[in-house]
């Protein structure tokens, strides 16, 4: 049973990552594809880290895959804003001119 | 279950590999951060699956070492820009 | 004899030689750096492969000591090439 | 199925890992060169992690895809006017003769090198080095291979190499002026050093005290704690947390002396070089490794920050400093 739970879990993590690198390469323009790039980092690592957490027996190893999530969603989420800000610079200075 | 998780980890890889496409396109720095930040969190991925898959825990550290430094890496490519920008002024 | 211990070591001496290649022709300086970095991890994964010994068995550690302290030497060694590259072009610019 | 999923595995990362490396140094942009160069450093921790080595992977994923790039991005940002990529002379018909000379050349070479490769794996002689070092183990004190190699069976080795990356050290600390400072570090800047300077410091700590019978050991800890002091410098700290003066030598040569130390004690305690009581090795090993990491931490900053120290503590550029 909890195999099954953790097999859907893992599947619909996979589900977010090729939907978000697929966005990545279709979406016309930065911002869009950002909204794509963050659907993978958060909630695919997210649904694969817990379908994996199910599986393992070892609750030092499930707590650092529960980190290694935390850790990506906090550096994805500062990173996206960085890129944000980067791109919204650019595009000013463009206008300026 | 081990042939789940290898289909699931050759899933991950063509997602990769997607993600290296635009890295490849670009057009613009910014896109390719953010395929860089794609494929860093697919690597993570990758190893915690691998991790399960090999029966490797080491694997894990790896993930982690990984995760944080995407975060150096972005701050080290957004901060580059800035010294350009304030030179420019 | 193992395929994928093959693999790895033919692609390691393919990016040693090609960076090998890149790093002799007439290219920018930090172009070059970043040839003799790739030539580098051509050459790591080569003596990494030859340690390998399948999924089931131990890899040999030795090499494995080896490419640990070439990755950390190979950093500083290009950190003071990106130094003395800032230099030369300080001197170029006070001469102009 | 599982074999054939590890081999179209195999093909692709070793694809994906060749043209990375050929993108980057044939694109004609230097930034996008690195960043392609940071990309391919990620892949290549996959493939130490794939050929079992994870302690070459975790210090990969540190230095190769981390500290190198922004390195190698900080370098790309002194050379403001991009010198002439594309080369303005014409080619005559020599360059054309010789280029492709060259290229057969490499192209031989590759193919001998292959070839020789192949051949010896056939006939390898089973590791028998690898047999002593897992016999000898026990007497270490440490269970991770490694680990032991490093700090034991080659502690000689071990040490001159921090000799090379101490002179390494001198020679950037030699030469020039530091680069230019970064505008002040925004809201996200700072938020982002809030949490990741005391992460990247706790699991640097984490690997200097797993390294003893897990992956992880002193270079690749000193690899994320210099990844600490490069965020440092990027979020407005011009030292990027390091000390001054007389301190910052005794950090920098601390890793050597630890090794010194050790090795003249055993001397005076009638023992030869390197060879520790077997009751105290493993604790032994773990004081040079973390002296090791304090000191190979610092010089990769050294190497990072660039130019004379005094500049870092407020010499000529204190009117630039990131006020906070």
């Amino acid at each position: 049973m909890i195999n099954l739970i953790a097999v859907c879990l893992i599947l619909i993590g996979l589900l977010f990552f090729i939907a978000g690198s697929i966005g990545l390469l279709r979406l016309p323009d930065i911002h869009s594809r950002l909204h794509a790039l963050t659907k993978a980092d958060n909630l695919g690592l997210g649904f694969l880290a817990l379908g994996l957490i199910l599986l393992s027996d070892d609750i030092f190893i499930a707590a650092k895959l529960l980190l290694a999530w935390l850790l990506v969603t906090a550096s994805s989420a500062t990173s996206a804003q960085l890129i944000a800000q980067r791109a919204r610079r650019r595009e000013k200075d463009a206008w300026k001119i | 279950m081990n042939t789940f998780l290898s289909i699931a980890l050759i899933v991950l890889v063509v997602s990769f590999i997607l993600g290296l496409i635009r890295v490849f396109l670009g057009p613009s720095t910014e896109d390719r951060m953010m395929a860089i930040q794609l494929i860093g969190t697919t690597a993570v991925a990758m190893l915690i699956l691998g991790s399960a898959l090999l029966n490797m825990p080491s694997s894990i550290d790896v993930a982690l070492v990984l995760a944080v430094l995407a975060a150096v890496a972005a701050l080290a490519l957004s901060r580059q820009q800035q010294t350009r920008t304030s030179q420019d002024d | 004899m193992l395929i994928d211990q093959i693999l790895y070591g033919l692609c390691g001496i393919a990016l040693f030689t090609f960076g090998l290649r890149i790093a002799f022709s007439p290219v920018h300086f930090l172009r070059r750096l970043l040839a003799i970095n790739v030539a580098g991890a051509g050459l790591f994964l080569l003596l990494v492969s030859v340690a390998y010994r399948g999924f089931d068995q131990a890899p040999d550690a030795i090499p494995h000591a080896l490419v640990l302290t070439g990755i950390v030497v190979a950093f500083s060694a290009t950190a003071l090439a990106v130094a003395l590259a800032r230099q030369l072009q300080n001197r170029d610019k006070e001469n102009e | 199925m599982e074999n054939i999923a590890w081999s179209a595995f195999d093909v692709l990362l070793i694809t994906a890992t060749l043209s990375l490396a050929w993108a980057s140094l044939t694109t004609e942009h230097l930034r996008r060169a690195v960043i392609f160069f940071m990309a391919f450093g990620l892949l290549l921790s996959l493939i130490w992690l794939r050929l079992q080595a994870p302690d070459v992977a975790l210090a990969e994923a540190a230095i190769g895809a981390g500290l190198t790039g922004a390195l190698l991005l900080a370098a790309v940002a002194d050379h403001q006017k991009p010198i002439n990529q594309k080369s303005v002379r014409q080619f005559s018909l020599t360059d054309v003769v010789a280029n492709t000379f060259l290229n057969l050349l490499f192209v031989a070479f590759a193919i001998v090198f292959g070839t020789a490769y192949t051949f010896a794996l056939n006939d390898v002689n089973d590791s028998r080095l690898t047999d002593i070092v897992f016999q000898h183990l026990p007497d270490t004190g440490v269970s991770n291979p490694v680990t032991g190699v490093l700090l034991d069976f080659r502690a000689y080795d071990t040490m001159l190499e921090l000799a090379v990356l101490l002179a390494a050290a001198l020679g950037v600390m030699a030469i020039g002026k530091p680069r230019r400072d970064f505008v002040k570090p925004g809201d996200m800047e700072r938020g982002l050093s809030q949490w990741l300077i005391p992460t990247l410091i706790i699991l640097s700590l984490y690997l200097l005290w797993a390294g003893a019978s897990d992956p992880g050991g002193a270079f690749q800890a000193a690899a994320l704690l210099a990844a600490a002091g490069v965020v440092m410098r990027l979020t407005g700290y011009v030292n990027g947390g390091l000390p001054q003066g007389i301190w910052l030598r005794i950090l920098l040569v601390s890793g050597i002396g630890g090794f010194l130390l050790v090795s003249l004690i055993m001397m005076f305690a009638g023992r030869i070089y390197f060879d520790y009581p077997e009751s105290w090795a493993g604790s032994l090993i773990l004081l040079i490794e973390s002296m090791a990491t304090i000191s190979i931490a610092a010089t990769l900053v050294v190497a990072y920050l660039c130019g004379q120290p005094d500049y870092w503590f407020g010499g000529k550029q204190k009117e630039n400093r990131d006020a906070d």
